[in-house]
C-alpha cells in the first residue's frame, strides 16, 4: 500500500467522493488556492474560495445539503467553529427532526485542533465533546492516514453532518493508506493492540501516545489493551465495554479538557454497564482545564504524555480488591 | 411543489391576505380561550407575505423567519396542518416536533421556517447554490425582519449571495419592532434597503401595506433575480399590529403608532380599494370572508380532534 | 422571609448589586422596555437595549469587563448563546490566561433553558455542559428562588465570566428570599434532603423531582440523599464524594443529553475518586439525545420524570455486593 | 499609560516604521536560520501602523489583529518583550502564554491582539463603553482587516457602536489579502469605507503606503471620535509584501501585483519624500537604521536569553 500522510489522505479521499458523486462540492477560507489540483479536476464551482465569515460558510453547508447538494467545508482551526455553532447545532443537527424528518443534512465540516504547533489557544482548542453533547450531529477524530481516509469517505457518503476533527500533530504523519475504496464505518472503534490487564481508550494523536505507554507497560509484565474511539459520535459503546469486561481497569486519555469531555462520557458509560466487571478506579488522563498555551515547554506539558499513562495503568493494576473502606479516601 | 397558479389579480390577492387574517384570527381566539402555545402573529403584515409569495414560481423555494403563517398561507399550506403543528398534533407538518414558529413544508418548497433569527439568511445561500448547481431557473425568497438584519449572518448572508452570484431574493419586512424594542433603537436610519450597496446588491423599498405595489414590486424583483442569478433585496415598510407575541401585549408601545398603522391596515385598504374600482361588490366581500373563517374553523376543528404524537417519536427523526 | 418568584429573586440581586456597585450595568434585546424600574432608578446608561445581535452583546460585555466594568447580558434563550460562543469561549474565557493575567472579565450572562413551554429546541437546549468544558468560565444553574439571588450576587461579584442559566420551568416558581444580602459563594452544593442509600446528584428544576422521587423511596424504606449541585462549574466535587462515600450508591440526574453533559463528569468523578465507595453501578438519567421536542406530551417524555429516578434507585439498592461475573452483562 | 509624546514630526513616523520593518525582518532572519513560530508580518504595512498609532493619545486604548507587530512597536513596546513572548519566554508580555500573534500590553492600552479574526471588532466596542462610562476623554482605536470586514460582527460592532455613540476609531487596513484568497474574491467594490454609510458612520480612505497622509487622516479622525464620541471609519489602503505568514509563501500570488506594490512601498516613499526635501541626509537615514537594526539585535538576544516558564505556569491565570 502506498504510504501517505494525514493531509494527502484526506485528499485523496476527497478527491475519490468527488469523481463518485457529482453532488459533493468542497468550500472554505482558502480552499480553492490551497486545491489547485481539485479545482482543475472538478472546477471551481466544485472547489470553492470563500469569504472570511464562517458562520455563512456552515449555514451555506447546511442550506445546500437540505436541498441536494453534499458539501464539504473546510473551517480551518476548531476555535473558528465558535462562529458557526448556530448554523452546525441550531440548523444543520437541530432541523432533521425539528422537520418531522423532512429535510436531511448530508454535509460535513472540517476543522483542525490539537497542540504540536505553538499556535496558541484561539487556533488550538479540542471542542469534540461540544457535539457530541448536541444532537443530530455524528463526531470524527481519526487517529492512522488510512482512517482519515476511510472515515472520510464514511463522512461524505453519510445523510448526517458530520463534524472530522484532524488533530494538527497527526497532519504530516505517513501511513499505509489503501487505493481506491477505504471506506470505515462511522461508530466503530479500533483495537490497536490486545490486552488483558487494563484498556487504555483513546482517540487522536493520543492513541499513540497509549500504545507507546502500552509498550512500556508490556516490559514490565503488564498488558494493556488499546482502543482507538475513531468515532466519538456515534460512540462504539459495545467495543469499550466489551474490552473493559476483558480487562476490568480502564485508563481513558485525551487532550481536551476533562471536565464534560469524552473521557467523563467514556467513563460514566462503563460505571454504568461494565461496574461488575471493574476491579479498579476509571482514570482519566487529559489535557488541563485551562486554555492551549503556545509555548513550547508549556504546549507540551499541556499534551497527555506516556509516562503518565503507564503510571496510572501501574496503579490500576496494584488495586486490590475487595475494595478499601471508604475512610480511606484523600 | 406547489401547483403553478396564474397570476393572482388582485382580487386573489384580496382571498389570500382574508385567509391569513382568519388564520391569525383563530390563534387570538385560541389565545383567549385558554392556555395556548406561544405564537408570533403577521396581523397588518399580510400584504408582504401575500404580494411577494404570490409573485413567486413553483419551482421557487422559501425560507423565513418565527412570523411566517402568511408565507405558508400565501403558498399554499394547509391551515389545518399548520394550526396542527402549533398545537403539537401529529397531523402537523413536522408531526408536532417543531410546533409553533418553525413549520417546513417540503412539498411546498418551504424550506425553513426559523426561529432563531437569522437562521434563514445563514441557510438561503446553500439552498440557492443548489438551485444554480442542480439546474432549472428556480430561486430562493428569504423573508426576515428588520431584527434580523442586525445579526451578522445578514452581512455575511448577502455578501456571500453576491460575490457567489447566487439567486436569492432577500425579502425584509421592516415593521417597525423588534420583538421588544423598536427598530429605531437599533439602527440610524428608517430602512434596511440601503444597506444592500455595501455588497453591490440592488434593493427596492415598497409600501409594505399596499397588496397590489408588493406584488408588483416582488414581480419585478423576481423576474430580475431569476434572469440575471443574483441576489435583490426587497424591503416592505410595514407593521406589527399586535404584541411581539401572543397572548397579546403592546403596554410598550406608543399608541399613536398603533392608532396610525391601524389606518393603513393592508386589508381595509386593498378591500376599499376594490371596492371603489368596482372590482368586488359587498356581498362578494362577505362571501370571501366567510370563506376565509369557514376554512379557518374547519382546520381549527381538524386539528383539535387530531392525535398527539406517540411518545415513541421522542426520539425518531434525529438521524437519516 | 418574602415569597418571590426565580424572576423576582433575579431581579432583585441586579438591583442590589447595582446599588452597591456602580460599574454594574445590564444589557440585552428588550432589556429596558422589561425592566422599567430599573431604568428609572439606575438611568438609561445602565440599563440598555440592543440591537438584536448576541455576538456584539457578548462581546461589548467582555470588552467593558476587560476595561473597569461589570456587565451583565441578558442573551434570552440558550440556543441563541450559539451566536455569541466567540465572544464567551474564545475571548470571555481564554484572555486572562493569554494576557498572562493582564485582564480580567468580571461579567455575568444569563439564559433561558429548558422544557416545560413547549418552545421548542430552537429556544429549549440545555447547553451547560458545553461551558464547564470550556476554560476560564463559571457556570451556575441553580433551583430555589433562594439560591438565584443568591447566586447572582456571587456571579456579579465574581471576577471571572459566569454563564447563569435559568431553567425556565422555574422562572415563575415562588420561594422564601432573604431581603438584602442573600450571597451563596459560587461552587458550593446544597444537600437538599438527608439520606444513607443512595445519593440523587441534581440542578434546576429535576432537583425537585429528585426530591419527590426520594419521598417516594422514603415510603418504601429506602433513604436518599438528594445533592443540588447549584453550580456546575467549578464543581463541589468535596461534596459529592462525602456523599457517595456515605451512601455508596450514586443516580445522577439532569435535563441535558447524557453524552459528555454534567452527569458523565459526576459519574466520572466517583468512579475515579468514590470507586472503592460504590457498592453498585452509576446510573444517568437525562433526557434524550434528541433535539427538544415541542408538542406537550413529548416534551413532558423529554424531561426526566421522578419514576425513573425511584425506578433506578430501587435497582442500585437491590444490587448485591460481590459484583457479579462479566458474562452476566448484556 | 505610555507617556505622552509631542506630536511625531515626519522624521519620528520614518523612525517608527524603520523599527517596524526591522522587527519583521528579525522575524524573517529567525525563520531562514531555522524552525520559528509562525507569524504574520507586517511588511508593507508600516505607514499604516505608525501613522495611526501616532496620531492616538495615552489615554487612549488599541485593540489589533494578527498583523500587530506595528501597532505595538508604535505605541512604544519593547521589541525584546514582543519577542521573547512570540518565543514562549516568560520575559514575553503575556509570559508567552499567549505566543505569537496575541501580544496585550495593559501598561500601554494595548487590550487585545486578536487571532480570532474579528475578536477585535467585538471587544472594541465594550472598551468604549468603559471610556464613556467611566469617564475621561479617551477614545479606542480597533485595527481589522480587509478580511475580517466579511465576518458578521464586522456588522455588528459597527451598528452597535453607531446607536450607541460609542467612541471608536475602526481602523481597516485593506492589505488586498485575506490569507490565502485575494480580497476581490471576497466582496464587490474595492473598499471597506463604503460599508459605513449602512451603519450612518463617517468614513475616509486614505493611501495607506503614505505614512504623512496616514498620519493626517488619522490625527482628523482621532480629534473627531474624540469630539463627537461617536465611530468613524479610517480605511487604509495598502499591500501584505509577504505571504500571510512565516515561513513565506507567496506561490499564488501574481508576481505582477506585488511588484506593482514594492514600487510604493511606505519606508522608501517615506525615505525619498525626507531626502528630497532635505529634511534628512543619507547620514541621518544611514544612523536610523542602524538604530534600529542595532534595537532588533538587542532585543533579539534578550528574549533569546530568557527562560521558558516554568510548566506550574500551565494552570495558572485561567481565573481571577
Ligand atoms: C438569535 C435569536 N435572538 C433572539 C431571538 C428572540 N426573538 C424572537 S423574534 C425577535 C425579534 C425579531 O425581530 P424581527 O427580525 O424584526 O422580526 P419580527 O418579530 O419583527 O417579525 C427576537 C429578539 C431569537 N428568536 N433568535
Ligand atoms: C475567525 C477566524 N477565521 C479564520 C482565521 C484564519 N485566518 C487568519 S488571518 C486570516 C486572514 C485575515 O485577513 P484580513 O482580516 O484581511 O487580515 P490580514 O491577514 O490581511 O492582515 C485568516 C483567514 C482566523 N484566524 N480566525
Ligand atoms: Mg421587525
Ligand atoms: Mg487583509
Amino acid at each position: 500500500m502506498p504510504l501517505l500522510t494525514v493531509n494527502e489522505a484526506i485528499g485523496q479521499a476527497i478527491a475519490e467522493e468527488m469523481r463518485r458523486d457529482s453532488r459533493v462540492l468542497i468550500f472554505g477560507e482558502g480552499t480553492a488556492t490551497k486545491h489547485p489540483e481539485l479545482v482543475a479536476e472538478f472546477g471551481a464551482a466544485r472547489v470553492r474560495n470563500t469569504p472570511l465569515a464562517e458562520g455563512i460558510i456552515a449555514g451555506t453547508a447546511a442550506g445546500a445539503a437540505a436541498t441536494g447538494l453534499r458539501p464539504i467545508v473546510d473551517l480551518l482551526f476548531a476555535p473558528f467553529l465558535c462562529f458557526a455553532m448556530d448554523e452546525l447545532v441550531n440548523s444543520a443537527g437541530k432541523l432533521r427532526y425539528m422537520s418531522g424528518g423532512q429535510f436531511s443534512f448530508p454535509m460535513v465540516a472540517l476543522a483542525m485542533t490539537g497542540g504540536g504547533w505553538t499556535v496558541g489557544a484561539q487556533h488550538n482548542h479540542n471542542l469534540e465533546a461540544w457535539f457530541v453533547h448536541s444532537p443530530g450531529l455524528k463526531v470524527v477524530m481519526p487517529s492512522t492516514p488510512a482512517d482519515f481516509k476511510g472515515l472520510m469517505q464514511a463522512a461524505i457518503r453519510d445523510e448526517n453532518p458530520v463534524l472530522f476533527f484532524v488533530d494538527l500533530a497527526l497532519a504530516f504523519v505517513p501511513g499505509e493508506v489503501p487505493e481506491g475504496e477505504a471506506f470505515v464505518p462511522l461508530g466503530q472503534a479500533a483495537v490497536r493492540r490486545e490486552g488483558s490487564d487494563v484498556t487504555l481508550v483513546s482517540y487522536a494523536k493520543t492513541v499513540h501516545t497509549c500504545l507507546q505507554a502500552a509498550e512500556t507497560l508490556a516490559e514490565e509484565g503488564v498488558s494493556a489493551e488499546v482502543l482507538d474511539l475513531r468515532t466519538l459520535k456515534p460512540l462504539d459503546t459495545a467495543a469499550i465495554l466489551r474490552s473493559v469486561w476483558k480487562t476490568g481497569r480502564l485508563v481513558v486519555v485525551h487532550e481536551a479538557s476533562a471536565p464534560c469531555g469524552v473521557g467523563a462520557e467514556v467513563a460514566a458509560l462503563v460505571a454504568a454497564e461494565a461496574f461488575a466487571a471493574l476491579k479498579a478506579p476509571v482514570v482519566r488522563i487529559t489535557g488541563p482545564d485551562a486554555p492551549a498555551p503556545s509555548s513550547y515547554p508549556l504546549e507540551q506539558a499541556f499534551i497527555p504524555q506516556a509516562d503518565a499513562i503507564t503510571a496510572a495503568a501501574r496503579r490500576l493494576v496494584a488495586v486490590d480488591l475487595p475494595v478499601s473502606a471508604p475512610g480511606s479516601a484523600g | 411543489m406547489p401547483p403553478t397558479r396564474p397570476l393572482p389579480p388582485s382580487r386573489l390577492l384580496l382571498e389570500r391576505m382574508l385567509l391569513i387574517r382568519a388564520y391569525e384570527e383563530k390563534i387570538i381566539a385560541f389565545h383567549e380561550a385558554g392556555p395556548f402555545p406561544h405564537v408570533c402573529t403577521s396581523v397588518g403584515q399580510e400584504a408582504a407575505a401575500a404580494g411577494v409569495v404570490s409573485a413567486l414560481g413553483p419551482q421557487d423555494q422559501i425560507l423565513t423567519n418565527h412570523r411566517s403563517a402568511g408565507h405558508l398561507l400565501a403558498r399554499g399550506a394547509d391551515p389545518g396542518r399548520m394550526l396542527a403543528e402549533v398545537m403539537g398534533r401529529i397531523t402537523g407538518y413536522c408531526k408536532g416536533k417543531s410546533g409553533t414558529l418553525h413549520i417546513s413544508a417540503r412539498e411546498l418548497g418551504v424550506i425553513l421556517t426559523s426561529t432563531i433569527v437569522g437562521g434563514e439568511l445563514s441557510l438561503a445561500t446553500g439552498a440557492a447554490l443548489s438551485r444554480e448547481m442542480l439546474g432549472g431557473d428556480g430561486i430562493v425568497a428569504c423573508f426576515f425582519g428588520d431584527g434580523a438584519a442586525c445579526e451578522g449572518i445578514f452581512h455575511e448572508s448577502l455578501n456571500l449571495a453576491s460575490v457567489w452570484n447566487l439567486p436569492v431574493l432577500y425579502v425584509c419586512e421592516n415593521n417597525q419592532w423588534q420583538a421588544f424594542v423598536h427598530r429605531k433603537e437599533t439602527m440610524l436610519g428608517d430602512h434596511i434597503a440601503p444597506r444592500a450597496a455595501a455588497y453591490g446588491i440592488e434593493a427596492v423599498t415598497v409600501d409594505g401595506n399596499d397588496v397590489e405595489a408588493v406584488f408588483e414590486a416582488a414581480t419585478a424583483a423576481v423576474a430580475k433575480v431569476r434572469s440575471t442569478r443574483r441576489p435583490f433585496l426587497l424591503e416592505a415598510t410595514t407593521y406589527r399590529q399586535r404584541g411581539h407575541m401572543e397572548p397579546h401585549d403592546q403596554s410598550y408601545v406608543d399608541p399613536a403608532e398603533i392608532a396610525a398603522w391601524r389606518a393603513k391596515d393592508p386589508i381595509d385598504r386593498q378591500k376599499a380599494r376594490l371596492l371603489d374600482r368596482g372590482d368586488l361588490t359587498p356581498d362578494d366581500l362577505a362571501g370571501m370572508e366567510a370563506r376565509a373563517r369557514t376554512a379557518l374553523d374547519d382546520a381549527a376543528a381538524f386539528a383539535s380532534a387530531s392525535p398527539f404524537p406517540d411518545p415513541a417519536e421522542l426520539t425518531t427523526d434525529v438521524y437519516a
